[in-house]
Formats: structure tokens, C-alpha cells, sequence
């Protein structure tokens, strides 16, 4: 595909984002073309890239989230951005924040066991709202004695976050115990000297509280420590 | 995870652990076994401020872990006998204001306070295993709960939409139509026609049955040839390559159209040209 | 103001109209700086203007409306853009299917006759569709009070339907004995229904006056017990 070519597919793009005014991935935007004129993909891919720099020291960003590319406002000027509309960013509750997090980094997660680490009971307003914000779904019902929900963050939840997938939330702290710490300040002691931390805990803990990479395609992933077969029921 | 017998056997250096750990200890976290000599001064709170205090927490393992990081105490070391008594302060402050606690406050008061009997058990010296600290399951939940309080903090940290961006739009330009056209079965059309059929009862109404359709579709034709304003010899609609069955299908129409007071037709004199137009009331 | 504060405004009057998706005016751009960095007016029309300029070339352009600034979709991509906005058709509702075939049957017809058999009135919107779509076209006007126009199918509409004459359509007679059709056809559109699911129904269709058709309206439900009796009693 020559420089002009190039550039033609790159406006189309660049118009078809702003058209939409929501993500678009790779395939929708391939089929915007007709057939005997679809750039491949890695044209595509190459044409995004070309397009991102385009908007280097502009006043938005290309940026790629988990169901596509989208232009959006680059982050130091939302606070201008931000007085066009009326209402303040809403500043959501510990209450909704923890729970939100329990549901990212442990999904397939019920109530009940949310309940279980947040040491109290979790509303079912706040449920309500992750649910209506569309960041949280029911994946399915774990088979235990009430056949409870068990809830997944969305597409929605990651494009809102401006992720792409679940790998790029901040790593959760590491939980020691009593033993794990005796031998560590042991270290510690010795490595005064050389310091250097062993990547510890994660291979001690297959799995367990590393968020499933896509929450789309494996909305029921097994709770951590659950080897028996069928724990889990999807709809 | 291993046994932690098993696990000192595997890591020998481990065993010397213990007397090494208890030096490295933080002075700060060394209360335990020692009198309290330091009462908190801020204990006394008023009862309005006490109220919106509980309110702050998300329950009483983060008012623990409130506690225990005022204390600078860590948590796998916790003095259980110090939080505990600050932790029923704020419990029996709160009751005696009548103000109402979840019951989870409650729970955890009661936890605590078998924690710490258990501790002042006389305990054997079997240190290493510390499956018998008492405190066990209590640190867990306590470090469990504040992963995920941290985990919370990092999402609201993330740059968000309608907060730290928002999606960019342009106006549309003029569209070309897009071609949706549903497509449509013949069959759902016969569909259709039954259900009005149905309710409207047409079978009892012979008229339709009697005739055929290629008369009704002559009379569409016929019709849409014929200028309203003029007439038309009668000649012209017929095609000669249509032959005898042609002919007879256009005249049955014709008398059905002249029957619904469609078209008229007229003839200025006897076997003269015949003229047809479609009707109109002017 | 230097050259740099001005490219800030500018990023930021950028930002600002790409996230309204409204047009704003210059007193509205104002208005998002604090009173101590506001541009002078003329200052915001220099920033439009360097704006505009850095568009050339873009798949958008600056574009000055009665109601003040908006970027816009370049016009020249409207054919690749319009794409994104090619929805699944929606199927036609019952009322269009029973007016098509009324008109098939009984043309030439007026819309008074069609409602004197269907019972309810028919909506213009059902009549211009099948207009548009070519199947139905006005052969003449009722000589009665009003002069209704009188409607009849037309040649597309046998070519759609691979018919060479309406005489092929199955008599009326036989239109009672639909029953396994009608199953037949239910299925089908039930299983299109479910395939089409995952991404349709969105909402993002404005403007389709017909609800979608509702199988289990369909006559086929109706017993068929009461089929067999009405058969034999025509012809």
C-alpha cells in the first residue's frame, strides 16, 4: 500500500472514531472497507500506530482499551474538559470501591464471599449499581446450598478504566503469614548487604490471585482452591 | 504450602530463625509482655463525633487495622490484649450512646476477647509451629481484608472516564441510506394473511375465492396505464402477443373495474372506437 | 501570550469540542479557563483559526455552525463512515405483513378497505415502506368522496418473491391449511432471533417505527382442530 493509500485509510479511521464515539477494534474498523480495498491487518495495525503519533501534542489520545480504540481527552486537560458538564465526576463509596475490587480480582466471586474478606455485609444497592453501571455481571451461580450469584467485571468495566484486560490492574499486595515473615525479616537480616527479592509468593499460590486475562472469555473461571470438577454451574 | 515442620527441615538456616526474628523486631511492636505504660491520649471522643468515627470505617476489621496502624504495630504481630481493649472502647462508647452497630462489631469483640484468653493460656513451647498462635486466623483476615482496602484505592486511582478523560466525538457528516431492507419470506406474508383472514372471516366470502388472480392483477395494470385525464382506446391494452387468454383476462377485469365504479368506458356510437379512463369525480 | 500557553489553549479547545459533542461558542470556550488565564476573545478566535488549520489534512475538520464550533466528519468519508451505522434490518411487524398481503390479494385496494378487513387502522409509515421498498405502488384514486388512492403490488414485489404472475400465489382456500408452514417458519425465525442477539439490540436503531414482529403472535399458535373444518367448506 503506497504513502497516499496510507493516508486515506488513516482519515477513514480517524473519522470512523470519531463517527462512533465509542471503541472500535480492528475488525470493525477492517469492515468499513470494502472488500477488494480492506487493508490487512497488520496495515491496520501500522495505520492505528501512524494514527497515535498524529495526535502526539494534540489535545486527545488514540488509546486502546479492552474492547477497542477510541479517541479520548488526554488526562491534563480534563479539568477544563471537565467544566463543560455540569455535574461533578462522581466519586464513588469505599463500600462500592472495595467490593469493585473484590469482583475484579477474584471473579468468579459470590456475595457471600465478598462478604467474608470485607467483614461485613455488602448492600444490595451497591451490587445494584455496579450492575446498572454495566461493570459487573452475574457469570453464573456457584453450586453450593442457595445456588449464590457469582459476579465478573465487563468489557465496560475495563474500558472505563482505560484497560485493556484484567493483567493491567495494579498488582495486588502479596499476603504473608506467620511463617513467610519470620523468614523474611531473617532475610532481611542477611541481605543487608545484597538486597534482592526472590519472586516469592507467586509461585507458592498457582493462580489463585492472579486476575483470569479475559474476562470474556472465561466469565467462570473456577474459585481459587477449587479442584473439585463442577463447582461451578454457568447459564 | 508446606508444614511448618517440614519447612524448617527443608531451610536448616531456618530454625536459628526464631531468636534472630525476635531481635530484629521494631521497638515500637515490642509491647508485647511489657506493662503498657502509654495510655492513648485520644481516646475520649464526643458522641456526634464517635458517630460519624464508626461511619468512616467499612466495618471492624478496618477499624482493627485503623487501630493497629495508630499503634504502628504490625499486623503479624499484633498485641492482641492492647487492641482489644481499645476496640471495646469504641464498642462500649458506642453502646453506651446508643448507637446502633452492625452486628459485625459485635462478632469481632467476641473474637477477640477468646484471642486473648487463648493467649494467656500458659502455652507450650512449641514456637515454630504457629498454628497454635491464636492469632492466627485474625492476622489473615486482617492482612486478606487490607489487600483488597489497598486494591480499592489503586482502582480509584486509575485514570477514569468522565473524570480523567472522556470519549471524543465528531459531528456526522450526511450519510449515504444505508440499503436495510428487512428480508421477507413469502411465507410470512401467507402467514400474515391467514391471521387477518382469521379474524376478519373472509372464508364465508365466496367473492374472494371466486376470483382469480390474474383478474385482479389486470386491474392494477389496467388501472396504472390509464391517464385519469384523458381517455384511452380500448385497443391499447391489450398486447397481441397475450393472444385469446389475454384478451379474455383484460375484458373480465374491465367489467370488474367498471363493476367497482373504477373506470368508464365510453363508445360515441354504435360499433364505433371504445374509449376507457379511469374515473374521477370531476 | 507566547506561543507555548497558546498551543495549550489550543489543546484544550480542542479537547473541549471533541468531548461537548455539541458545538460551543466562543464565549462558551472562554468560560472553561479560570478568570486569571482566560484568552481574550480575540486570542480564542486565533486559536479557531490555527485549529482549523491543523485539521487540513485530517479525517475531521473545524466547522462554524449557527450555535458556535464543532468538528465534523469530513464529508468525503461519509461512504466508509455511514458503514457503522448499516444495521441488521429489523424484521417488519405483522401489520406491514398483513397490509402487503391484503394488497397482493385484494388490489387494487384503498388503505379504508384495508382496515375495513384488518380491523385497525393501518399507519402511514406501513404504506410508505412498502412504497419505498417498491413492492406496492398507487394505480389510480377511488371515484368515492375523498378519492383514496388505490393500491397494487408491482413487478419487484413478483420479483422478489419469484413469482412470474400473482396466480401464483396459493389460493386463499389454502392459506387455512398454514399450520406447518407457520411451524416450520417459526422455527426459523427463532433460531435468526437468537443469532442475532449478541449484537443487536442495542438501541442504537432510531427512527424504525415498527416494532420488531412478535412470533408468538403468529397464527400458527391457532388450534388445529378448527382448521379442518373451514377447509372443506370453500371452493
Amino acid at each position: 500500500m503506497n504513502e497516499e493509500n496510507l493516508k486515506r485509510v488513516q482519515n477513514i479511521v480517524e473519522a470512523a472514531l470519531l463517527a462512533a464515539g465509542r471503541p472500535l477494534n480492528i475488525d470493525q474498523l477492517r469492515d468499513l472497507f470494502e472488500e477488494h480495498e480492506r487493508p490487512a491487518r497488520q496495515v491496520m495495525e501500522h495505520v492505528l500506530m501512524l494514527l497515535e503519533e498524529s495526535c502526539i501534542d494534540r489535545g486527545f489520545e488514540l488509546k486502546k482499551v479492552a474492547s477497542g480504540y477510541r479517541f479520548q481527552v488526554r488526562q491534563e486537560f480534563a479539568p477544563w474538559v471537565g467544566r463543560l458538564f455540569d455535574e461533578k465526576p462522581q466519586r464513588y463509596s469505599r463500600a462500592l470501591l472495595e467490593t469493585l475490587a473484590l469482583i475484579a480480582y477474584r471473579q468468579p466471586i459470590t456475595r457471600g464471599e465478598i462478604e467474608d474478606i470485607r467483614g461485613v455485609t455488602v448492600s444490595s444497592n451497591i451490587i445494584r449499581t455496579l450492575q446498572e453501571r454495566e461493570w459487573v455481571r452475574v457469570v453464573g451461580h456457584k453450586d453450593v446450598p442457595g445456588r449464590p450469584a457469582m459476579y465478573a467485571t465487563t468489557r465496560q468495566f475495563l474500558d472505563y478504566f482505560n484497560l485493556t484486560s484484567l493483567d493491567e490492574l495494579p498488582p495486588l499486595a502479596e499476603i504473608r503469614d506467620l511463617e513467610e515473615i519470620g523468614r523474611e525479616i531473617e532475610q532481611e537480616i542477611q541481605a543487608e548487604i545484597q538486597f534482592d527479592t526472590p519472586e516469592s509468593g507467586k509461585g507458592e499460590q498457582p493462580g489463585s490471585d492472579e486476575p483470569p486475562t479475559n474476562p470474556d472469555e472465561s466469565p467462570a473461571q473456577k474459585p481459587p482452591g477449587d479442584s473439585s470438577q463442577s463447582n461451578t454451574t454457568l447459564h | 504450602m508446606t508444614a511448618p515442620e517440614t519447612g524448617a527441615e527443608d531451610l536448616p538456616e531456618q530454625t536459628s530463625a526464631e531468636p534472630v526474628r525476635d531481635e530484629a523486631r521494631p521497638p515500637v511492636a515490642r509491647v508485647e509482655g511489657r506493662p503498657v505504660s502509654d495510655l492513648p491520649q485520644d481516646l475520649y471522643i464526643p458522641p456526634d463525633a464517635l458517630a460519624v468515627f464508626l461511619e468512616a470505617f467499612e466495618g471492624p476489621l478496618d477499624l482493627l487495622l485503623y487501630l493497629i496502624r495508630r499503634q504502628n504495630m504490625n499486623i503479624l504481630d499484633i498485641d492482641v490484649s492492647e487492641i482489644t481493649r481499645q476496640y471495646m472502647e469504641y464498642i462500649s462508647a458506642a453502646e453506651a450512646m446508643r448507637f446502633e452497630l452492625a452486628a459485625e462489631y459485635l462478632v469481632m469483640a467476641a473474637t477477640l476477647a477468646e484471642i486473648k484468653s487463648r493467649m494467656l493460656l500458659p502455652r507450650q513451647e512449641v514456637e515454630e509451629d504457629e498454628e497454635d498462635d491464636p492469632r492466627a486466623e485474625l492476622i489473615r483476615r486482617l492482612q486478606q481484608y487490607e489487600r483488597f482496602k489497598k486494591a480499592a484505592e489503586d482502582v480509584d486511582t486509575l485514570p477514569r472516564m468522565e473524570r480523567d478523560t472522556f470519549p471524543n466525538s465528531a459531528a456526522l457528516p450526511d450519510l449515504p441510506r444505508g440499503d436495510a431492507h428487512p428480508p421477507v419470506d413469502l411465507r410470512e406474508v401467507l402467514l400474515a394473511l391467514q391471521g387477518v383472514l382469521q379474524r376478519a372471516d373472509l372464508f364465508t366470502s365466496h367473492h374472494v375465492e371466486k376470483e382469480r388472480l390474474s383478474t385482479r392483477e389486470r386491474m392494477s395494470s389496467i388501472l396504472a396505464m390509464l391517464p385519469a385525464d384523458r381517455f384511452m382506446p380500448f385497443e391499447a391494452l391489450f398486447t397481441r402477443e397475450e393472444g385469446r387468454l389475454g384478451v379474455v383476462v383484460t375484458f373480465l377485469a374491465m367489467l370488474e373495474l367498471v363493476k367497482e365504479e373504477l373506470i368508464e368506458i365510453v363508445q360515441a356510437e354504435t360499433l364505433g372506437a371504445i374509449h376507457v379512463r379511469a374515473r374521477t369525480s370531476n
